[in-house]
């Protein structure tokens, strides 16, 4: 087995008591894409907390790079640092700077430096500004490229998250419900996109949408996690058969499937 | 106890007989009182006073109280005649009394035979200053040896203790040998070895130094010293060990008394912390409300207990806005009057309530979302609020009487523990066990509770938000109200007292960990007794900032400043500490994703 | 954006035009400048002596005014902030063009104007008890210097038999400029070190240059400084002599009082308490403690209670918004206002003018006017010589005298003179 | 409008600012129509609206409402105080060659520390070390610990009231109370006169300008535009990879240098800076003279301490009783009625006319700012 990109081994993390992820190992690796369902409170979305450096551990190792030698462990990192290593993030319920452009969003999280005097220094090349072009035609915004982001719909601001996530060309990108709150046309095209990035790109993709997960998870594998751990990994159709799975989401399925 | 009484007195008669000052034993102390009062020249009156010393009659206390009190007068005749008078009987509506003759305490008559009605504020009152009433005290304080009250008894030993008076020493030791209470007897062994100090025998200077030792008596830190010079110009090693060792020991009773007031005082400063910082617990710790108008419900509820004492006593007229107001007064007295305090506590609390909750309507609960907006309009409200009560009340301070009950003190080993002190510690714990269990134990306390904790989901149960947000914010403004009626007992009260407290208040919050409110009440506790251990210790310290180069002198001038040092390293010391942890001492921790 | 700019400019222009217009004052009247906080927090102090002087005012024209002018006040509103003071002063001097003002109560208002009244030639009447240290040419002090009230209490508390002296005050210019004098005048008594309280400040070579307890305004928690108190008169023969402003008085009596220590066992003198002050204190607990002014309310002179009766008339009739009228008192640095626009006045009058090098020479010649507290003649150095009184407060909050000195000389320099 | 149309009225409007600032009311001045009186309260409005724009930097641009500019005004004006104190030479009430303050507590010699100021450059170069290092220290705590929010609030109120109460202490060494005051000359220069009042204006009129423009241009690069992404959305940058504690220091640190510079220049003009100056209040005072002329813009501040000032000097003769309460409400009514300040009236009025005539509602792009924060 090659060296994973993304390793997460026996990682715990409690929030007063409540234990939102126990004993969690997961391995990702390079040009994967990965879908993670479970149920509400399964601690998704902790899981990606942690690996952005949003929350830190209780125990456990989480360790990122392509080879052994070039590995890192992410828990001493902060926010940023793991960011600039080429970890991206769409969150949950979309979060574009509302008060800025849809240009200057894209413009913002454009792979480049990042530090105080780069920023105050900073000019547009023309290849960025090809760059950012091609990346609005991605996310089909060009139109709407000067709307102040806080006005778009809320399909649109869910693309304009996964253009900014584009714009970072990360090496793998942490994608937490993206389907939500989006048309079909939208939600087949979302997984279109998805899709292609697979391969150039690592992909771990939290979602909820059945129908979206069985789109997606076509060549991948899914992860089903369950309260704090994995409860199985396999193929869609495997883990679809899986009568634990099953007892979760139908068990208690009333909590399970929005 | 009597027949001890009579026993003393006529010793202490025959102690005067034996000092020769006889000579004018013709007078009797009436007659030396009419002297007194007569007299052109304070040092003739303070003579005539000081024969009265030791005498027994009975006459002499009344008298002399009366005269401190303001209640002897000068009748002059109409021939010219000066009599120095008491007003006896009660005073009629007109200010005219009956009075009696100082001379035998018999009526002041006119020729006829019948009693003269004066009109009391025609009549000059024997003048007295500090000096005639430390010769009457001295007087008084002789006869109070023999008070009933140990605490009188004390203050008289004491008193006359300091003097080193070797003539008092038999007066004490007969004292001595009848003294049942404890106290007043080491306050009588105190005097005695105070006074035996001057004594020109080596053995019983020992004794006294042995004795000084014995009882750590602070009192005698100065005389020890002065005695310790003494023998050391007179080389004598045996007396200047003791007295050595006595000071040692007194200085060590002293560190234990600075330590153990210090740590009274840190509990105190602790508590009105508490106190003023507990409404903003549930304002800013539960609601997430920047209230900068806190410490204007301080002092509504300050300003209340202003009022209700006004309403206790005779009224008053409040030149409110440019309009007279009057407030009218129920005219009490006595324990009735002192308990206007009582009143004023829920008086206060409600009063500042009931502005809380208008601030809250009008103007805060169009700010829930907007935290740093609710700081900035708040600040207006305070700006407001305080202009309001100057134009209402004035911009003077007003004055609030600390009942009986607030005002006196324990000394427990030297240590003194003020009555309103003790009170504001006991009401902050009284105040935190009612406001738990009104959050644990009633169904507003629950509603308040899944409020705070999740507006959305609460008012989805069907719980009225806004009507719970109003009441939290009622409860506490309410609290500050609460100490505000409070503080009233221990600094002035005016329209800017809520100044000095909010950022203080805040940093209790801040410190203790937003929402916790056992967080509140620890930092409270530990700000307050940080505070009083610099205060008290940093001056020790001061002298060894000398070592830094340059600036050390300086140093040592600024950390002299003991009260201001200590409150800029606590504030430092906050800003270090929230490093540490930067939520506080019990975060309350949440897992939404934007905070 | 065009409009908010031209809107900026005009807005400019439109408060730079209503900053031009002076009036003209009428020929029959002469103005006269009233410089005092009528807000913030000094307000509580310096209302009253802008009241008394409308009521002085008042009383002048009545009697038909200064050289045949009526006075005509300007009255602005230092606000409590000393920058402000600056500029009100100069508003007062350059726009209003003033014949004198009376004004300023903290030394600190006084240093700020100082420079203002320097440059213009102006004429500042100041009334309240200050740290002294200070001769300008433009002010004319009628207020207590620290001869005029701290040596006269520690002679007094000396004559008492106190030995042991306690410094305590708030941390300004004047607690600490009258304790660098006292420190000197009791070591100067035979007072020794040990026996004066409070702690001492070294310069760098470790030399003691200054005495005394500084706490800062708006101080509260008095607990440590009583105990500390508490115990230096443990063996007796102490006093207090205390420069606590206004407002810490309370916290500082309210702890005293509750600590067991009184009057007969250690007395407070306290210079910045006056009748007008008592107003807001718990005076049941400062019963017996002294007081050192050179005027009392409760001075016993037929000038006196016309003084006093002729100020409650005033107060009946006036219709001056914001004017309390309520349990008025009277004050030192009310009738050191009083008394100096009458010398101002004597000094016109002396003159014959209004000009300002004619009336301070006129006024440095030695005038004397009879006020409610007997004579008070100005003399060279800008001072006044005046009676000195130390009282002993009542219940009432009016001062029982105990002591007089009479015609004592307002010396402002005293630092290395005992 | 188009940008460029925009962009050459905004210059145009600068540039006769400029003059009129710079040239013409100086000349005025100098020809006598505009009193000393007038030209030194300008000039203090002027310095106003330096701490105003600092105010601003923060919390408009950047979300952090920093109740401590006060301070770093007040420290630049005490830094460039102690030059001008060194100045008095010996022309002091007492003729010594050593401050006023100093005698009077007992000093014979000037402390160690005081004497470099005797040196206009050194003094000049603390207006900006010792702001910048304070502001640097404590920045650089509260951001590494994530202190935001009104928690940054209280903290910075709380530094500002610890500074204030160290500055009041006799013992400081640096005038207590009384501050420095009665200042003579400035580089030689006699302060009385009105040409070097006139100067210092000009001066002032110039740091307005050079910090006008360079928050112009900040606001345009892509600091500026992270600055703001700070603002509405923290979390957000931090996940971009963008060190947002760096980005606060720095402009915390250059907010605090335009604070101090608005008070170096304060200080001869006004005549004295005492610690009254940094009290907390004065920090809210300036955060209401930009939230009344309008926050997150770049004119809002100066338009807002100009007339707030404008406002006080003369409420404070005419109503002294009522100006708290004017001030207070007028702070209550902007921040519940109208959070765009003065400048947003403009588009507010005509957004109201539009409404009433029963036009379509704006476009999106031209529609009024959400509130911030």
């Amino acid at each position: 087995m090659s060296h994973p990109l993304l390793s997460v081994e026996d990682v715990s993390k409690s929030y007063d008591g409540f234990k939102a992820i126990t004993n969690l190992t997961f391995y990702l690796n390079a040009g994967e894409l990965r879908t993670v369902i479970g149920p509400n409170g399964a601690g998704k979305s902790t899981f990606f907390d942690l690996i952005t450096g949003r929350a830190k551990p209780d125990c456990g190792k989480i360790e990122f790079g392509d080879t052994a030698a070039s590995t890192q462990d992410l828990t001493s990192l902060n926010e940023f640092e793991i960011n600039r290593l080429g970890i991206g993030r769409k969150f949950q319920t979309p979060s574009v700077y509302s008060d800025h452009t849809v240009w200057e969003n894209l413009l913002l999280s454009l792979k480049g430096p990042r530090g105080v005097f780069a920023s105050l220094f900073h000019r547009l090349t023309s290849t960025d500004h090809d760059r950012l072009h091609e990346i609005l035609a991605t996310v089909r915004l060009e139109s709407k490229h000067d709307w102040k982001a806080g006005l778009l719909a809320h399909g649109e601001k869910q693309w304009l998250e996964i253009g900014m996530l584009l714009a970072q060309d990360p090496k793998v990108l942490l994608v937490d419900e993206p389907a939500a709150g989006m048309t079909d046309d939208e939600t087949d095209r979302t997984g279109d996109l998805l899709l292609s990035l697979a391969g150039k790109h690592s992909l771990i993709v939290i979602e909820h949408d059945m129908a979206f997960v069985k789109q997606i998870a076509r060549h991948g594998q899914v992860t089903v996690l369950h309260q704090g751990s994995v409860l199985c990994e396999g193929k869609f159709e495997e883990v679809q058969a899986n009568p634990k799975v099953r007892e979760v989401y139908l068990g208690r399925g009333k909590h399970g499937s929005r | 106890m009597m027949n001890n009484l009579t026993r003393w007195v006529r010793l202490a008669l025959r102690l005067t007989l034996l000092h020769g000052s006889i000579a004018l034993a013709a007078e009797t102390p009436r007659q030396l009182i009419v002297r007194a009062t007569l007299a052109a020249d304070a040092a003739t009156q303070r003579a005539a006073l000081a024969e009265l010393m030791g005498q027994a009659d009975t006459a002499i206390a009344p008298l002399l109280e009366a005269w401190r009190t303001d209640a002897l007068f000068i009748f002059t005749t109409p021939e010219g005649i000066k009599i120095p008078v008491l007003i006896s009987g009660e005073k009629t509506a007109a200010g005219t009394a009956t009075a009696s003759r100082l001379t035998d305490g018999l009526p002041l008559t006119d020729a006829q035979g019948n009693p003269l009605v004066l009109t009391v504020a025609d009549l000059a009152p024997v003048e007295h200053n500090a000096s005639l009433r430390r010769a009457m005290k001295a007087v008084l304080d002789l006869a109070d040896l023999a008070a009933t009250e140990p605490e009188k008894r004390i203050k008289a030993i004491s008193t006359i203790g300091l003097t080193q008076d070797v003539e008092k020493l038999p007066a004490f030791r007969a004292r001595l040998k009848i003294e049942t209470d404890g106290a007043v007897n080491r306050a009588l062994r105190e005097a005695i070895a105070l006074a035996q100090l001057k004594n020109p025998l080596p053995a019983a200077q020992l004794a006294a130094l042995n004795e000084l030792q014995a009882l750590r008596s602070l009192a005698s830190t100065d005389f020890l010293k002065r005695a310790l010079k003494e023998f050391e110009e007179a080389k004598d090693p045996t007396l200047a060990a003791a007295a050595r060792a006595a000071l040692a020991a007194v200085d060590e009773h002293r560190a234990s008394v600075d330590f153990f007031g210090t740590l009274f005082r840190g509990l105190s400063l602790g508590s009105i912390l508490l106190v003023a910082a507990l409404g903003l617990a549930i304002t800013f710790g539960l609601m997430r409300v920047i209230n900068m108008a806190h410490g204007e419900m301080i002092a509504v509820g300050a300003y209340t207990t202003y009022l209700v004492q006004a309403m206790f006593g005779s009224g008053l007229t409040i030149p409110c806005f440019g309009f007279s107001l009057p407030i009218f007064g129920l005219n009490l007295t006595g324990p009735a009057y002192q308990a206007y305090f009582i009143a004023a506590l829920p008086c206060s609390f409600l009063a500042a309530a009931l502005v809380g909750i208008a601030l809250e309507r009008s103007v805060i609960r169009f700010l829930y979302r907007r935290p740093l907006e609710s700081l900035l309009a708040t600040w207006g409200v305070s700006l407001v609020m305080q202009q309001g009560l100057r134009l209402m009340f004035g911009a003077n301070n007003v004055q609030v009487a600390s009942p009986t009950y607030l005002s006196g003190n324990w000394l427990i080993n030297d240590v003194i523990l003020g009555w309103n002190r003790v009170f504001v510690i006991g009401f902050a714990i009284v105040i935190v066990f009612g406001m738990g269990l009104v959050l644990t134990k009633t169904s507003l306390g629950l509603l308040i509770r899944a409020s705070m904790q999740n507006p959305t989901m609460a008012a989805c149960m069907g719980v009225r938000t806004p009507r719970v947000n109003m009441l939290t914010f009622g409860l506490g403004s309410g609290l500050a109200g609460l100490a505000g009626a409070f503080l009233s007992q221990i600094g002035n009260v005016g329209p800017s007292l809520g100044q000095g407290y909010i950022i203080d208040s805040f940093m209790v919050v801040v410190v203790g960990g937003v929402g916790s409110i056992g967080g509140t009440i620890l930092s409270a506790f530990g700000i307050g007794g940080i505070d009083q251990v610099l205060q008290q210790y940093l001056p020790y310290v001061a002298p060894g900032l000398n070592w830094v180069p340059g600036i050390g002198g300086f140093l040592q001038n600024l950390a002299q400043d003991a009260a201001v040092f200590g409150k800029i390293l606590v504030l430092a010391g906050i800003i270090l500490f929230l490093q540490w942890k930067p939520a506080g001492l019990f975060p309350t921790r949440s897992r939404s994703l934007e905070d | 954006m065009k409009t908010k700019v031209s809107q900026i400019l005009s807005l400019g222009a439109l408060a730079l035009s209503a900053n031009f217009g002076t009036a003209q004052a009428a020929d029959a009247t002469v103005k006269v400048g009233v410089l005092h906080s009528l807000s913030g927090t000094m307000a509580i102090s310096e209302t009253s002596l802008r009241d008394i002087l409308l009521f002085t005012f008042d009383e002048i024209n009545a009697q038909g005014g200064v050289l045949g002018k009526k006075i005509e006040p300007v009255i602005v509103d230092g606000a409590s902030n000393w920058p402000l003071f600056a500029e009100k002063a100069k508003q007062l001097l350059e726009q209003d063009k003033v014949a004198v003002t009376f004004g300023c109560w903290t030394s600190v208002s006084r240093k700020s104007v100082l420079p203002v009244y320097e440059k213009n030639n102006g004429l500042l009447f100041y009334p309240v008890q200050y740290e002294g240290e200070e001769e300008s040419q433009n002010v004319a002090y009628t207020a207590e210097a620290v001869n005029q009230q701290a040596t006269p209490a520690v002679d007094y508390y000396l004559a008492e038999g106190k030995k042991k002296f306690y410094l305590l005050g708030s941390d300004y210019v004047y607690p600490q400029t009258t304790n660098l004098v006292l420190l000197e005048y009791l070591l100067s008594k035979g007072v020794k070190l040990e026996n004066i309280g409070g702690g001492f400040r070294k310069d760098d070579s470790g030399k003691i240059i200054s005495a005394g307890k500084y706490t800062p305004f708006g101080h509260t928690d008095y607990q440590q400084i009583v105990a500390e108190i508490k115990q230096f008169a443990a063996s007796g023969n102490a006093c207090v002599i205390s420069t606590l402003n206004g407002d810490t008085n309370v916290p500082f009596f309210k702890e005293y009082a509750a600590s067991g220590l009184t009057a007969e066992t250690c007395p407070v003198v306290s210079f910045s308490i006056s009748e007008d002050e008592f107003r807001g204190l718990p005076a049941k607990q400062l019963v017996g403690q002294l007081g050192c002014w050179t005027y009392f309310q409760s001075i016993n002179t037929p000038a006196n209670k016309k003084f006093v009766a002729g100020f409650q008339a005033w107060l009946k009739k006036t219709s001056v918004p914001g004017v309390v009228k309520e349990g008025r008192v009277t004050c030192s640095p009310m009738v050191l206002s009083y008394v100096g626009v009458y010398l101002w006045k004597a000094a016109v009058e002396k003159a014959g003018s209004f000009e300002i090098d004619k009336v301070r020479a006129a006024y440095k010649s030695g005038l004397s006017f009879d006020g409610p507290a007997g004579k008070v003649t100005t003399q060279k150095n800008m001072h006044v010589t005046k009676n000195v009184f130390i009282g002993e407060t009542k219940a009432d909050g009016q001062f029982k005298i105990v002591k007089s000195f009479e015609n004592v000389y307002g010396e402002p320099w005293l630092k290395g003179k005992f | 409008m188009t940008p460029t149309t925009y962009r050459r009225l905004e210059l145009g409007a600068l540039t006769s600012t400029a003059i009129l600032l710079v040239a013409i009311i100086p000349w005025l001045h100098a020809n006598g129509t505009i009193s000393n009186f007038t030209i030194g309260v300008w000039g203090k409005y002027l310095c106003y609206a330096l701490l105003a724009i600092s105010v601003d930097l923060l919390w408009g641009y950047t979300g952090l409402l920093s109740l401590g500019q006060a301070l770093f005004f007040t420290l630049g004006g005490y830094m460039h105080g102690m030059y001008l104190m060194r100045m008095i030479g010996d022309l002091g009430q007492y003729k010594k060659p050593l401050p006023d303050f100093l005698v009077f507590l007992g000093w014979e010699r000037l402390p160690a520390f005081w004497e470099p100021f005797a040196s206009f450059p050194f003094a000049l170069s603390m207006v900006f070390l010792l702001p910048g290092i304070i502001a640097y220290i404590f920045g650089f705590l509260a951001f590494r610990s994530r202190i935001k929010g009104v928690y940054f609030s209280i903290l910075t109120q709380a530094l500002t009231y610890a500074a204030s109460i160290m500055f009041f202490r006799n013992n400081l060494l640096l005038g207590g109370n009384n501050g420095f005051t009665d200042f003579k000359f400035i580089l030689g220069y006699n302060l009385a006169a009105p040409a070097t009042s006139r100067a210092l204006f000009i001066a002032t009129a110039m740091a307005v300008l050079l910090a006008y423009v360079f928050c112009r241009w900040l606001s345009q690069t892509k600091f500026g535009l992270v600055q703001q992404a700070i603002r509405d959305g923290e979390n957000r940058v931090l996940f971009s990879g963008y060190a947002t504690a760096h980005f606060k220091l720095f402009v915390f640190v250059v907010a605090a240098l335009i604070a101090a510079v608005g008070g170096a220049l304060y200080t001869p003009q006004v005549g004295i800076i005492n610690p009254g100056e940094m009290q907390a209040d004065k920090s809210l005072e300036a955060v209401v003279w930009v939230a009344v002329g309008g926050r997150g813009t770049l004119l809002g501040p100066i338009i807002g301490a100009i007339t707030i000032n404008a406002l006080k000097s003369w409420a404070t003769r005419a109503y002294p009783d009522l100006w708290l309460i004017l001030l207070g409400g007028l702070f209550i009514i902007v921040v519940l009625f109208l959070p765009g300040g003065i400048v947003s009236l403009p588009t507010r009025l005509r957004s109201a006319w539009q409404i009433f005539r029963a036009a379509p509602p704006p476009s999106p792009a031209s529609s009024p700012k959400p509130p911030l924060t």
